[in-house]
């Protein structure tokens, strides 16, 4: 697939801006560090030249900064959409959470992303500068020269796994459109699920002792837009602000990962925050899988409007008990 | 913070027998909120009842806790105990400690044990407890009956009768529905012209009722009590309050081929018509596919015939808006479509109809004013064949047939074979069928009549392909019970085939957000309990569109309908249940989840602005319950991904606060 | 457009006229039909059994090898119709019969059912349409009146063959119409010719032929058409005098070929 | 091989449900092989049900069957006779030496105009 | 020293219409079950939020049991059938999560079913003993 690249990005931005199609653009710009971009809106051509960032550290999801942003923009936002991203951008459409109207959406080509864990392992840790190109390339402050490698052998555990290159929605696409792909995606949920409960239930006591309850996963998911979390609302019944007890981290990612089911898109933007490496996509794949299983095939965010497996049902849905008996025993 | 009273009751010893009643009140007194608590011997007999309005007064109690049996037995007594009290009767909880403890557990340890914990749970409720006030909602005293048929029109006369107005929306050109085509009716042979006409003129005449025919329904809004329903009455380009139905227009007009759908198309009428000659209103109908005047401005005979000045050519559809109280739906069935069972011929052969078409040809009034012959040559046949069960249980194909039985076919089935030998006793009758579904009062011995006394010959067992060959059709079937493969030459072969919805009832029940099964009929609220009432509240189910129905079966479910519109409609203020969903609009994020799940349509959407704390005005899409449609199920309080809809009386917090009583 | 094409025993041999009115009349059509490489016989009947999966792998090779040329694959016998076809309904919907199959083809990439069949008729129909074909006639056979032959193969099961509404078939009569004559409709046109039970019990096949035949001829019917070699061999072996042909010979009679094709 | 087992390998075979039968009887309206069975259509779904296959196995009616596929066309239920009939046909067959048909037969049928797939088919159905 | 008999603590939500008239009619007739099992009333099955469940789970419940209307017979005629969905999904995750599939349980219990209720809750409570406490839900986070 083709690199579009950023000042192809910019080109396209400042001539939208130029022609009043849109007033504020949607992008990314560097961070703290350089493996550290980050959502930014930007208004003027000069600006974009400056900081506008488009490389293999894009991770970010930024559809779900639209519900925020459109709210308070005067005219039409450009973002910038990879096409997982996409299907994020359908899904909150879905459920009426910005004016479509106010934006519009270019679809980027995405060749994944880099996992800065992975460029850090081989890199080592003290990361002065990266430089993306063909490859890349790395300097710490420990080391004289820098180290090179290949986006493929760093990719997002996400990208490995990518659903799809194909974008869902934009008005205007950049670059060759993708194909829906063939992921492996459930592999890793299979596997967990080949194991025995209590192998089950060591690999996410290990898992879930590492969570420090930041929110980071919460605050970048975009299935998670609520005007006020239940987490963070006295009525609900599960505020809390420090753990209970220990009970409470695992409700916590029980509840989180229940209230997107249905409505998770997969774009793993949970896992690729997460300071402590908490497979969280794991628990969303799950639902997934076990909805596909269930009441058959269902991808969120592909199409505006569609109605998911948990707000609809069946006469001859299988019973709760069913549910571990359906394909062979998984125990 | 609540100042709760504790009531526990011994129920004789039907609680006190296996439950410390001392000591779960002692132990409840020290639950927060709890200012009082005693214990008493029959806490539903007037004695207790008096104790409690006391001790309301004399602690200043907020809520009342009783530990006693059952709340499905008094939970109703002791709310209004509290309103005699002064209390609001939502901030009495009861612990069931009867049913659900001394009556199960035969220690007293335990028992005790238990009941405390529940006494423990209803207390953490209650001090949770808000009042509540049912909503009311005034009643238009006006009901919308939907389909003109015989289930319509009683509903409609019913309803009358009891002097409240009813409107009825037909869509054809008359009243009169399916029985109007009918000849004779089972089990009695009474003719269906003769019991159903004057009923139709009942509806004409009577000063409550308006008929909208030729007239849909094309939008509903608002909820039970306060319905408002937009109605298109299509242009018939006559004017119908001039219009005298004498028929002048019609003998005159020169287009003479259109297909009579009153006949079933087997006989032609004018492009003016008059469906029959009972119809109500009795007024005639321009259909503009046939009319030379309407498609190319040439003719105008109509016009000046009429003495009366009734055509009006430019006549255009015409929506009338009207309030309602209450909506029943009659919308009735259609026979289906016998385009994918050809292994009878129906579309090779005129001489294989369906059984409604045997109906016209069997009526007085139909194509061959009674006489049975048959549509291809007007001969009399000498031998035909019904088949039973032509696309009903039919499972293997959901576009071919219907899984379901049709009910009344069975029956028209032996009607027609009796009918048919007691006319013509030369001809030869033979009938096959899977089952004979015989259900009714009189309907079997009706059956062994038609084999006993008529001579009509019945086989078990199904036909399986008919060929026309010269004038004969040739019928292969099995006969099951002699174990063989049947051959009969016959000259006429009468389907019965299954019957399912109009297709109006669908899109109907759209708007009405009423609900319908996967056969398109429409869902009662409980199968059994509330067979006549939509789970919508407002909107009532006459006759066949919620399942197949005789006539008597349709005419009680008609009545059955009209007397829960009355008992609607008497009301004048709807006192709603106060236990229903609301949504927090500051938390709401409008995404529309709870609406996909309300089996009741109570949730809509609206755009609010909200003053942000910037100062801006920010608008955002929040979801509004309507109180007097919602029947408070909860569903959607699980469904909301941000727990902005709640449930009063059952709030999460509530629940919650029992969870933790019980797991302390 | 090219197509593959799979003739089946038959018309390489008995019903060579079949394949050949067949292969000339596509070319006016603008359709070339190309012929498999390498393709096995049919088998004649699909045995319905899922557990039967060695008698099938003819029918599986064929359509890998459309679906390795990108192409769709065509027939003209109804028995190899149907029983490509249904091969590649279980290939698509039998999950276990499909990976039975595809593990005893190991070597090849998995086979799915991902092939789009043709039998002639739908060619016609769908891709060439009966309007154009109407205009590419040049001997329009007025006058005749023709009972058009389904037979069981063509039609079911209807879910699977998905060629026409099985109990009310349309697609011969209009093809007759579109070749200028007149389709007799007539009810035994779905009904069983006999099939390979000849082989047993001839005087069954016989009976049912006969059938066939007198009630085209009582419908007036003054000629039959089919699709099926044992179709016509059974019905020409009954006891009627109505001609039967292919229909094939009918649409090269209709587009002027028919002479050349026997040359 | 007891008869429970009997039928219901017959029925695993088959890939169809007998038991969504309703007795109606279309399949046997239907057969135009009917006369020229001794159990028919209708009968052979029954008898599987009620595990009573010993009698179907031994009779000449399998091999009557024109596998039309007209009672599985028809059959309101999708119950699918023939492939019950095919099922019990083929169980016989695949018995070892239970052909039915071997090719010195053929000379007895074959005539000059006889197409190649009806020595293919009745070889098929007639042979394993 | 005897070993104390451990008393599993059940949590069971019933709806008003069929499930907890199910368990009043058990009681009418005097059949027998634990005093272990506690009943909380919902309007219906569908109005159990998974929180609710967690939340007793954390507080130190061993089991947790939904009782509702047969499938078809809810009152509000579809809510039985979200639960079924929610449920199966809810339950199929905390196995995922290595926690024993025995302890949550969902029994659809008509308002005739009075000797049904009382065997499912001799059954359920027999389950969960069988397990003993509940450790899994409160531990997870706790290595070891």
């Amino acid at each position: 697939m083709q690199k579009v690249t950023r000042e192809a990005l910019i080109e396209k931005a400042a001539s939208l801006l130029a022609n009043g199609t849109v007033t504020s653009v949607l992008a990314w710009k560097k961070g703290e560090f350089d493996y550290d971009i980050t959502p930014a809106l930007f208004t003027g051509e000069e600006e974009m030249h400056a900081e506008l960032v488009w490389n293999d550290f894009c991770g970010a999801n930024l559809s779900k900064y639209l519900v925020a942003k459109t709210k308070k923009a005067e005219g039409k936002i450009l973002v910038f959409l990879k096409s997982c991203d996409t299907y994020s951008f359908n899904q909150l459409l879905t459920e009426h959470r910005f004016d479509r109207e106010k934006v519009y959406a270019v679809g980027i080509p995405c060749c994944g992303m880099a996992d800065i864990d992975k460029v850090k392992a081989i890199s080592g840790d003290g990361i002065a500068s990266i430089e993306c190109a063909e490859k890349i390339k790395v300097s710490t402050i420990y080391s004289e020269g820098a180290a090179e490698m290949d986006l493929n052998d760093v990719l997002l555990e996400r990208c490995e796994s990518c659903k799809s290159k194909k974008h869902v929605a934009y008005d205007e696409l950049m670059g060759e459109e993708g194909e829906i792909l063939d992921s492996h995606r459930f592999d890793e949920v299979e596997r967990l699920e080949a194991m025995t409960p209590d192998e089950r239930f060591a690999f996410w006591q290990e898992e879930l002792s590492k969570c420090i309850r930041c929110n980071a996963c919460r605050n970048v998911c975009p299935a998670c837009t609520c005007e006020v979390c239940v987490f963070n609302n006295p009525a609900s019944g599960v505020e809390s602000k420090a753990p209970v007890n220990d009970f409470e981290e695992k409700m916590f990612h029980i509840i989180r990962a229940f209230h997107v089911a249905g409505r998770c898109t997969d774009c793993g933007e949970c896992s690729r925050v997460c300071p402590q490496n908490i497979p969280l996509h794991l628990l969303n794949r799950k639902f997934i899988k076990d909805m596909n299983e269930c009441y058959g095939e269902y991808q969120a965010g592909e199409t505006v409007g569609q109605r998911a497996p948990l707000v609809d049902y069946t006469l001859d849905d299988l019973e709760a008990g069913e549910v571990f008996e359906r394909g062979g025993d998984n125990a | 913070m609540q100042r709760i009273g504790v009531f526990v009751c011994w129920c004789g010893s039907n609680i006190a027998g296996t439950v410390d009643v001392k000591q779960v009140a002692k132990a409840l007194e020290n639950e927060p909120g709890v200012v009082y608590s005693t214990d008493y011997q029959y806490m539903c007999s007037q004695a207790g009842q008096d104790m409690i309005v006391n001790a309301v007064k004399e602690h200043r109690l907020t809520g009342i806790v009783v530990c006693s049996c059952s709340p499905r037995m008094h939970e109703q007594t002791f709310r209004k105990t509290a309103a005699k009290a002064g209390l609001n009767p939502y901030m009495v909880e009861i612990a069931n400690i009867r049913e659900q403890c001394s009556w199960v557990h035969k220690d007293m340890i335990v028992g005790t044990e238990k009941a405390i914990i529940l006494g423990k749970a209803a207390v953490a409720k209650v001090n949770l407890n808000a009042p509540l006030t049912p909503g009311e909602s005034p009643v238009t005293k006006r009901a919308l009956v939907i389909g003109g048929g015989i289930a319509g029109i009683q509903t409609a006369l019913d309803i009358a009768d009891a002097g409240f107005e009813v409107d009825i929306v037909e869509k054809k050109p008359t009243i009169g529905g399916k029985m109007a085509q009918l000849d004779k009716t089972f089990p009695t042979l009474d003719c269906a012209a003769c019991i159903l006409t004057p009923k139709m003129v009942d509806v004409a005449q009577h000063e409550k009722i308006r008929v909208f025919s030729f007239s849909e329904v094309s939008e509903v809004s608002g909820f039970v009590g306060n319905f408002e329903v937009t109605i298109k009455k299509k242009a018939r380009y006559v004017k119908e309050d001039i219009c005298t139905g004498c028929g002048a227009c019609v003998d005159k007009c020169p287009v003479k081929k259109v297909p009579n759908e009153f006949n079933l198309g087997m006989d032609n009428r004018k492009a003016i018509y008059i469906p029959f000659a009972q119809a109500v209103p009795k007024v005639a109908t321009i259909d503009p596919n046939a009319c030379n005047m309407l498609k190319a401005g040439k003719c105008g005979v109509c016009s000046k015939v009429c003495t009366a000045g009734a055509i009006d050519y430019t006549q255009k559809d015409e929506l009338v808006t009207e309030k309602y109280g209450a909506i029943v739906v009659a919308t009735g069935f259609e026979p289906i479509s016998m385009e994918k069972f050809d292994e009878y011929a129906y579309s090779q052969s005129k001489d294989v109809i369906t059984s409604l078409e045997f109906e016209r040809l069997t009526n007085a009034a139909g194509p061959t004013q009674g006489k049975l012959l048959r549509p291809s040559d007007l001969k009399h046949p000498e031998k035909i064949v019904f088949v039973q069960c032509v696309g009903s249980r039919c499972a293997s194909c959901a576009e071919k047939g219907k899984e379901y039985c049709s009910k009344i076919c069975c029956m028209y089935t032996a009607k027609h074979a009796m009918l048919t030998r007691d006319k013509y006793p030369d001809t030869d009758v033979t009938v096959f069928y899977i089952d004979v579904r015989t259900p009714g009062k009189n309907f079997d011995e009706f059956y062994r009549r038609a084999t006993e006394d008529y001579g009509v010959k019945y086989i078990k067992g199904m036909v399986g392909k008919i060929v026309p060959e010269g004038d004969k059709l040739h019928v292969q079937g099995s006969d099951l019970i002699a174990n063989e493969q049947v051959h009969i030459d016959a000259d006429l072969v009468v389907l019965a085939a299954a019957i399912e919805p109009d297709k109006s009832a669908r899109p109907l029940a759209t708007m009405l957000t009423a609900s319908m099964d996967t056969n398109d009929f429409f869902t009662e609220a409980h199968p059994k309990l509330r067979p006549v009432e939509s789970p919508t509240a407002g909107v009532f189910l006459s006759g066949a569109c919620q399942g197949p129905k005789d006539i008597p079966e349709t005419v009680s479910q008609a009545g059955a309908a009209a007397a829960k519109v009355i008992g609607l409609l008497a009301k004048d203020k709807l006192l709603g249940n106060p236990c229903v969903a609301s949504s927090d609009e500051n938390m709401c994020n409008g995404c529309s989840s709870c609406a996909n799940v309300c089996p009741y349509g109570a949730i809509t959407y609206e755009d609010k602005e909200f003053r942000m704390p910037d100062r801006t005005i920010q608008v955002r899409r929040i979801a509004k319950v309507n109180p007097a449609v919602c029947q408070g199920c909860g569903c959607c309080t699980v469904t909301c991904p941000s727990g902005a809809m709640d449930l009063r009386g059952f709030t999460n917090s509530q629940i919650m606060a029992e969870v933790d009583a019980i797991c302390k | 457009m090219k197509v593959t094409y799979f003739p089946g025993c038959t018309l390489k041999n008995k019903a060579k006229d079949l394949d050949r009115y067949a292969r000339e009349c596509a070319e006016i059509l603008g359709i070339t039909l190309e012929e498999a490489e390498n393709w096995q016989c049919c088998g004649g009947v699909f045995t319905t059994a899922g557990d039967e999966i060695a008698t099938k792998l003819s029918s599986v090779r064929v359509l890998k090898a459309a679906k390795e040329k990108g192409e769709a694959l065509v027939t003209v016998c109804s028995a190899c119709h149907n029983v490509v076809k249904q091969t590649n309904y279980a290939m698509q919907n039998d999950r276990s019969f499909a990976d039975k199959v595809n593990r005893y083809m190991a070597d090849e990439e998995p086979y799915n059912g991902e092939t789009q069949i043709y039998h002639y008729l739908e060619l016609l129909r769908d891709v060439v349409g009966f309007d154009k074909l109407r205009e590419k006639v040049v001997n329009p056979l007025k006058g005749k009146k023709i009972g058009a032959y389904y037979g069981c193969l063509l039609l079911r099961p209807g879910k699977v063959m998905g060629l026409d509404d099985p109990e009310n078939p349309t697609v011969m009569e209009e093809l007759i119409r579109a070749l200028g004559a007149e389709p007799v409709v007539f009810a035994n046109r779905n009904e069983c010719c006999g099939g390979y039970v000849f082989a047993e019990n001839p005087e069954l096949a016989k009976k049912k032929s006969t059938a066939v035949l007198s009630n085209a001829k009582a419908n007036g019917a003054d000629m039959v058409i089919t699709a099926c070699p044992l179709c016509k061999y059974n019905l020409q072996k009954s006891a009627s005098d109505v001609p039967v042909v292919y229909f094939t010979e009918l649409l090269a009679e209709a587009l002027g070929v028919k002479e050349s094709c026997n040359e | 091989m007891n008869k429970k087992m009997l039928a219901e390998e017959i029925i695993r075979i088959s890939g169809t449900d007998p038991k969504k039968c309703m007795k109606c009887g279309k399949c046997s309206g239907s057969c135009p092989a009917y006369d020229d069975m001794e159990y028919h259509p209708h009968q052979f779904v029954s008898m599987i049900i009620n595990g009573n296959v010993d009698p179907l196995m031994v009779s000449e009616s399998v091999y009557s069957c024109l596998t039309c596929f007209a009672c599985a066309e028809r059959c309101p239920r999708g119950v699918e006779p023939a492939k019950l009939i095919e099922a019990v046909r083929l169980f016989k067959l695949r018995e070892k030496g239970k052909n039915r048909m071997s090719a010195e037969d053929v000379s007895a049928f074959c005539d000059a105009d006889m197409p190649q797939q009806a020595i293919v088919s009745a070889f098929r159905k007639y042979a394993k | 020293m005897q070993v104390k008999e451990f008393k599993p603590l059940i949590v069971a939500f019933c709806c008003n219409w069929c499930s907890y008239a199910g368990a009043d009619l058990a009681g009418n007739n005097r059949a027998d079950y634990p005093a272990d099992v506690k009943i909380i009333r919902l309007p219906c099955s569908c109005r159990v939020n998974p929180m609710f469940i967690l939340k007793a789970f954390q507080k130190g419940a061993d089991g947790v049991i939904l009782c509702g209307c047969l499938p078809g017979d809810c009152h509000y005629t579809s809510g039985n059938y979200y639960t079924r969905r929610r449920m199966a999904m809810l339950f199929s995750m905390l196995d995922f999560l290595g926690i024993e599939r025995e302890r949550t349980r969902v029994e659809w219990v008509s308002a005739a079913e009075g000797a049904k209720f009382a065997a499912t809750m001799n059954d359920f409570v027999a389950t969960v003993k069988a397990l003993g406490e509940n450790k899994r839900l409160e531990d997870l986070r706790c290595k070891k």
